[in-house]
């Protein structure tokens, strides 16, 4: 059994001193230990962004993909290998701008995959652009001086009507409860959804603000018209597993005797 | 249904025109389609079918010589459907149709129409409106006469006819 | 050796199509080899279509421009595919009496022709037995004309209808046979072609479904799919099989998804691929890049057609050259392969399913609309020794040892672990990397990366599967193509022949890295060399003439390109006119 | 003024005689009647597929782009020459499939544009494979012979959670209800989206049916979490406008002074 | 004629970044010409961090390969810019008492200098006021050296802090001061760099900016973005300005959104562009045939960076030039153009405006992040004559009469009506279509389109703008770059011809279609030829020879490569060698 530090690999992370995603990476080493998760039995899956540097800081097998399709690499490796323990893991512009598309079908389609989503309401890496989550008339951005004056994305309430059957919001201020959740996520058969709020101390300085905002909830429900509700009228800083709907995960097994692939072309 | 229909003889000729021309636009329409698609005979059959209601639709037309009819927006008629009853379902078209498929449902929607204008006939409490709608009625029984006669004239037996030819994927 | 053309037009619906695919399966039945074509107008049913069947004796894996018998249910739109069903005076035209109108323009053409035009009425035939299908009335004519119409004839019958129900079966089989019992009072004024003596038990395939077999017989075991015009169908066969070998498909939500999903499974260790055309394949760019960067094995077969963007779906043209070889960005060397035939799309693309894994990098197969949905008889495919199952070699050290994902070896392969391996963790990259595979951005370790990734396919240049050369002694003229024209090359390379001209062919398979003293060596006694390709460019040409140097070039007989863009299907008859237009050397 | 069938070109549709989308863009064309639409002053915008060729039956202007990406391509547009009616439209496979990302942002963003998906839960340009909105168990494409296996996508559903801000579901066989939803969402101010159950008669002729299923629902809210459960209970076949909140259109007006380009290079 | 090379390091806190913007501004106030690079690790803050300043009396658009003055505030991790600040045995040293460690492998290094190194406590200097700036006072200290430590300086530091309120530049100015005034004690033993009469007003501007700047200037309105390094703040430039002109920015989704959005905007009429790097550009490539197909006018600008995949993306190559010339499916002409310098940054996105607009096509710029994001002291820029408006010829006849989208011109370039035009109106496509935009899968009509777009651009090869030449009459060798090596090519032509070589330069401008004359004509009389470029490849290299026919070839002088990828900067001794080792004729 090894203990959580043992999952780091010596790679020291890039990342600025106060960032939130250091304390994502300890509440994954934590759930890995209480999982008794074997490193060489676990990739993580990532796009481009701060938060998509995460992988190499594990002694686990890991893939820094191209930015926005942690999801769909995730997804291939697991079909091929339901044998390995896959999570994905990235930011809210990796996931939720280019990511987008993927973010629905998976959740749709329903693979035994953690999804990770370290969202600082930023684009960190490129030096701190707006995101989907980004709040509606925050101007520190010079691409969009007044803000970007849409509304930000609702990843919960996304992930419902996508159809996620596990969705759940920790803070990167609460790496115990964090690691609990992933623990769950992991846990749990088929496509578990976790935002995290993850403060980029840089960019958005007022986010270590996140601390005295969060609020633990326990609506943890298994009805979809419930947790709609709830989501609707959420004030994104509520933490805690929203939803919990276990179904069977795809891909469905199938019975399927061995076939010549020759045989059809004969005549 | 809304009843205003009934009452207002204006009302009534606008449905009346409307329901005649879009009658003769769809199934111009369809003879397109089947041109399209190859299927000469039925292209013939829908050609002389939209010419005929074509000419309904003028008939219909001479009645309101002179008549300010209300401006009313496709969704502001009252069909006893979706759609007026003249009209052609799209989902009852399909590419190897026969004659007698398309008749059948020429058939069925002049049916339809008697039964929209005998409909107004028996409720509408005008005896103007009545009158003019039993003269429509009177001549739409003419018209389900007149396909009855055309189907019953189709010599030919139904023929097995198994869609052979996969779809094509065009990209 | 006599090979014959036959076309036959209508409207779908008036089942053609299925008539040239039951003609093929009932000639084969017979003896005969041949090919199929299958064309269609822009409409999803109903619209006019078109077979054209080639038959001989001899497998044959190309058509010719000549049109021998041409066969009318409907005259509609014929007009439209003039380009692809050329008359001449010598065509023989039958048609049926319910034909309609012959297209004006013809119509005179036709009357004044040696050869009349034949007005049969197949379509009373089959309504005489409560059937309204003509098209199996002349099945039966011309069956019996090439003497398939016995159990040949009835199982092509039964293997399309049998869905149908025994009453339909039977149905056909009356009215096949009354369209035989035609030919003793209406003959064909043609000699029917040579039938050979076919393989026991030929195959009838097209290249899609070969490209499927080739790629799940190498070991795919994962496939991701998003489908698209012509490459769907070589997806849809392997969806039908992959399971049944433990395997699974994937059907994506776009091309970005397919393509990273096939490197998730390839850098789990199961070889995996993605298909797709032009418009799929640009939006797979970015993620390519990542396979070559990250080295992970990629397979990507791309079915070519008329680009470009959405262009024209259903036709085929050699036009993603470039976009292939050059489309990534970065300094990112990748292979490519070209399928030179149907059957050489088992053969290609099982080559390189082995050679993604084998060289740990994204391979491309070039297919097009052509090979990918022409279906042929051909003799069984033999079983090949391609597989992709990793080599030794490349597993990592065994824990505790240190080890480095992207290790500078001599041959540029470095040892590849596999999750699941302990002591073999990493994290694979699109980023720069050192040997270690931590991310970096010196000079040194970028340098050493970018060799390593090139290196590591030059080697491939001298592979002995680099292409197929058909060497004639007295040749002083070298046709050099790349994959669906081969065929067509090697037709005029044979009438050619016959006329006395002695040509060589070279059909070049591997396109990246280019197999360059093979190519130097096959043009080196030569008088003169045609380039021939399918694209507006001469996309290949201008690849070959940047990869020689001027001492090179200086050596070679002269290059004369003739290049043109589809839809119309290349003959052999205008490579011949390009080569008899050749200057004299 | 025009009537509805001087708004059509001359190009006569390639479509299955049956096809469902022939009767949408009947709906259209007694939209433009209606709206008194100028028919150089339309653009109609859409990605590929059976429903995506429909601007050349059209006498307005028209841009077949690629697949997936009408929405872009009409934001573009609409947002460069807000003086046009822009309007996307496309099929299920178009637009949620490999479209999905931007139908999400699209509703967030909140352009002044309509989207018409023409739903038949199928792609039937490429001969009938699944798409996101195909019953789970639909075993008729060889692609997928055990079917999807998959949840089918919630169009409507998710159109709320991404913040549309008009949604309406309605039904080939009622061309003129659908032209009186698509007048509204003309009229509507910012991003409105339409669904359409409109039967793809060659691949899945079983829709055909759908004129018995289809039920009109008043439903008309403006209260998101109310839609959202009225949406997580659907069925599916509900015909009406189920939300329809107007805010003020992306992108909004600045006040912004000329500016003398070279001014800030200057030492 | 003294040009000197200052390098500054530190980790990111210490303001080295700052201090040598602060010096480029104070230097550029007191006349010099100049040009300023930096250098991060990778961390987002705090990483190790240098700055390059380059001063001299003309000016100045690339860097050489000498540091003749280091200034060390922290030596930390001084090894990973060991490839970018090359120390020579003359390089003076500066460094500050709380520097730190040298670096183990230097230290011995420069302990056996001829030069010693200098230490100075500026640190104390400014925590002696009560600041933490040590970079401050070196600034105060080296602006001092310079002769710009009065009112230059002080409207640089103004200019940097002021946003930070009164009290923080005071304190900024008395720690200068102090700095300043420690010159007298311990002089610089090196003669400053000449200074010229810099012109009125002179520009200080980065790449990125002038791009932007071209593209508004010529008529850019719309601009669709994507964050991605190194583009972004070409992107943020025209953002804060674009709406004053009645534009607009649209942040997008992703690369796919953004294309499609700048294409919607030019179909529409208005002059759209887009801007990103590699990974970025491969996403875009499906759309980019569209606007070809469609004839839309695009314009995508790539800050090219290291590559392949995630590749080196702080850092400058060449190595997206394939992508951007062959990266399109089908046969899908367009205008490739590359940015010879930061100030031509500004003249070529303005052309490339003008001809996306006037083509009805896509016009992609390549610039780099060297070009992008080094700042440069330049004189003001004029006004160029290029602007987007569609010319009144492409608009359509007026409504009733035959209107033809696609007409096939002599020129190519057909009517083009924009929405809004009555009589206009029609479906623009990227299936191909016949001339009045209907689909189409005619042969006749897609060799007809093919050829259409193709010679649309054909005329451009000749335009004057393709390329420059700095030609030297006895000339017998030729340097061929393109893109950012122009101007360090320059600056190997003159130190070349200060050894008495004299070699002409061309950078080439317009890359497709290639000015293949203007080519030949340059290359006609040169006994060599050496062509340079930054990537691995030699991408440009082997599409040069794709573009030569066999006798075109023959009659050229021998042509040499020298390529090499990023991420070091090229500099004009690299090319002096690369000619000085050339075989002489
Ligand atoms: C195709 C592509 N487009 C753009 C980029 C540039 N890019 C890198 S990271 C990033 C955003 C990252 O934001 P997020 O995912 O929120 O991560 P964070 O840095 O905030 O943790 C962007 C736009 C890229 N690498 N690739
Ligand atoms: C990039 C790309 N991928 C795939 C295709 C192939 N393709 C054409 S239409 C289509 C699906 C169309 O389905 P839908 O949008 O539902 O329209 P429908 O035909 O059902 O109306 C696909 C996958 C393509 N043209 N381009
Ligand atoms: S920029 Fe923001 S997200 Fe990135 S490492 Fe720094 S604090 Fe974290
Ligand atoms: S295939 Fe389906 S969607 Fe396409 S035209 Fe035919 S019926 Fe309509
Ligand atoms: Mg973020
Ligand atoms: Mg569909």
């Amino acid at each position: 059994m090894l203990k959580a530090k043992q999952y780091k690999s010596g790679v020291k992370p890039i990342w600025c001193p106060g960032c939130g995603h250091y304390s994502v990476l300890n509440a994954i080493t934590k759930a890995f230990a209480a999982l008794e998760q074997s490193p060489e039995q676990a990739v993580l899956v990532s796009g481009i962004g701060c938060s998509s540097r995460l992988p190499a800081y594990l002694n686990s097998y890991g893939f820094h993909g191209v930015h926005g399709r942690a999801l769909p690499l995730a997804t291939g490796l697991k079909v091929a290998r339901p044998d390995l323990n896959v999570i994905a893991l990235g930011g809210d512009g990796d996931g939720f701008s280019i990511g987008g598309n993927h973010f629905l079908h998976a959740c749709r389609r329903n693979v035994d995959l953690v999804y990770v989503v370290m969202d600082n309401e930023v684009y960190g890496m490129t030096k701190g652009q707006a995101s989907p989550t980004t709040p509606e008339h925050w101007q520190h951005s010079k691409l969009t001086p007044h803000g970007p004056e849409v509304r930000p994305f609702q990843p919960c309430a996304l992930a419902l009507a996508a159809g996620a059957g596990f969705i759940a919001r920790g803070h990167s201020g609460d790496p115990n409860g964090l690691a609990q959740m992933l623990f769950a996520a992991v846990k749990h058969p088929g496509f578990a959804f976790v935002q995290v709020l993850s403060q980029c101390v840089t960019f958005c300085p007022e986010q270590v603000q996140w601390k005295e905002q969060v609020h633990a909830e326990s609506v943890g429900t298994d009805n979809p018209a419930e947790a709609a509700h709830f989501l609707h009228s959420d004030d994104g800083f509520a933490k805690g597993i929203f939803y919990c709907n276990p179904r069977t995960p795809w891909p469905l097994p199938h019975d399927s005797q061995a076939t010549d692939l020759r045989e059809g072309f004969r005549l | 249904m809304n009843t205003a229909l009934y009452e207002d003889e204006l009302l009534f000729l606008a449905h009346s025109v409307t329901l005649e021309q879009e009658a003769a636009e769809r199934l111009y329409e369809l003879a397109d389609t089947l041109e399209v698609h190859n299927n000469r005979p039925l292209h013939a059959l829908f050609l002389e079918l939209a010419q005929l209601s074509e000419r309904h639709a003028s008939d219909v037309l001479a009645h309101c010589q002179g008549r300010q009819l209300p401006a009313l927006q496709a969704w502001e008629y009252s069909w006893p459907d979706a759609e007026s009853p003249e009209s052609f379902q799209y989902s009852q078209v399909h590419y190897l149709m026969s004659a007698e498929q398309a008749l059948q449902v020429a058939l069925e929607v002049e049916q339809n129409t008697l039964g929209f204008y005998s409909d107004v006939a028996r409720r509408t409490t005008q005896p103007s409106l009545r009158q003019l709608a039993e003269g429509f009625a009177r001549e739409e029984a003419e018209h389900v006469k007149a396909v009855q006669a055309r189907l019953q004239a189709l010599q030919c037996p139904a023929l097995n006819n198994l869609d052979l030819d996969p779809p094509h994927s065009p990209e | 050796m006599r090979n014959l053309t036959i076309a036959m037009t209508g409207s779908g619906g008036t089942g053609v199509v299925a008539l040239g695919e039951m003609l093929l399966r009932a000639a084969a039945g017979a003896g005969y080899y041949g090919i199929l074509r299958k064309t269609f107008g822009p409409q999803i049913r109903g619209g006019e279509s078109a077979a054209v069947v080639r038959l001989g004796p001899r497998p044959l894996a190309s058509f010719c421009g000549e049109i021998d018998l041409l066969l009318v249910l409907d005259w509609s739109h014929f007009q439209r595919f003039a380009d692809e069903i050329p008359l001449s005076a010598s065509t023989l035209i039958i048609e049926d009496v319910a034909a309609g109108a012959r297209p004006q323009q013809l119509a005179s053409e036709l009357l004044a022709r040696e050869q009349g035009v034949q007005v049969l009425d197949f379509s009373g035939l089959a309504q005489a037995q409560g059937s309204a299908h003509s098209n199996i009335a002349l099945l039966g004519y011309v069956a019996a004309w090439l003497g398939c119409d016995g159990e040949p004839l009835q199982s092509a019958i039964d293997h399309r209808l049998h869905k149908q129900g025994a009453e339909v079966v039977a149905l056909a089989h009356s009215v096949a046979r009354a369209g035989a019992e035609l030919l003793q009072q209406a003959p064909i004024n043609l000699q029917p072609p040579d039938a050979g003596a076919a393989a026991e038990s030929p195959w009838l395939a097209t290249g899609n479904q070969l490209a499927g077999l080739g790629a799940l017989e190498a070991g795919i075991r994962f496939v991701a799919a998003y489908p698209i015009t012509p490459a769907s169908d070589a997806l849809e066969w392997m969806a039908g099989r992959i399971e049944s070998l433990g395997g699974r498909l994937v059907q994506a939500e776009d091309e970005l998804a397919a393509v990273n999903m096939a490197i998730g499974a390839g850098f789990g260790g199961v070889p995996a691929m993605t298909a797709t055309s032009g418009p799929g394949l640009a939006l797979m760019s970015e993620a390519m890049g990542l396979a070559v960067a990250s080295e992970t094995p990629l397979l990507v077969l791309d079915v070519m057609r008329g680009g470009p963007s959405t262009g024209i779906p259903t036709k085929s043209e050699q036009s993603d050259f470039n976009l292939a070889v050059y489309g990534l960005h970065g300094d990112a060397p990748h292979v490519v392969v070209a399928a030179l035939s149907l059957a050489d799309c088992h053969y290609s693309v099982a080559w390189a399913t082995q050679l993604a894994s084998e060289r740990q990098t994204l391979v491309l197969v070039l297919s097009d609309q052509f090979l990918g949905q022409s279906m042929q008889v051909l003799p069984p495919l033999p079983s090949l020794p391609f597989h992709a199952e990793l080599s030794r070699a490349s597993l990592p050290p065994p824990a505790g040892a240190d080890y480095f994902r992207y290790l500078d070896t001599d041959s540029g392969i470095s040892p590849m672990a596999l999750p699941g391996q302990p002591g073999g963790e990493y994290t694979a990259d699109g980023l720069e990397h050192s040997q270690s595979a931590v991310p970096s951005a010196r000079a040194q370790d970028h340098e050493q990366q970018l060799a390593k990734r090139q290196r590591k396919l030059q080697s491939l240049a001298a592979s002995t599967q680099w292409g197929e050369v058909s060497a004639l002694p007295q040749a002083r003229i070298l046709i050099l193509c790349w994959g669906s024209l081969f065929p067509v090359a090697l037709e005029a390379q044979q009438r050619l022949q016959e006329r006395g001209t002695p040509v060589t062919v070279v059909g070049v398979r591997l396109l990246a890295p280019l197999p360059l003293e093979s190519l130097l060596r096959s043009m080196q006694d030569m008088a003169q060399v045609l380039l021939v390709e399918q694209n507006h460019q001469a996309q290949f040409a201008h690849y070959l003439q940047s990869q020689l140097t001027q001492a090179q070039r200086a050596g070679l007989p002269e290059l004369t390109c003739y290049s043109r863009p589809g839809p119309r299907l290349f003959t052999p008859q205008e490579i011949m006119q390009q080569v008899e237009g050749l200057p004299r050397a």
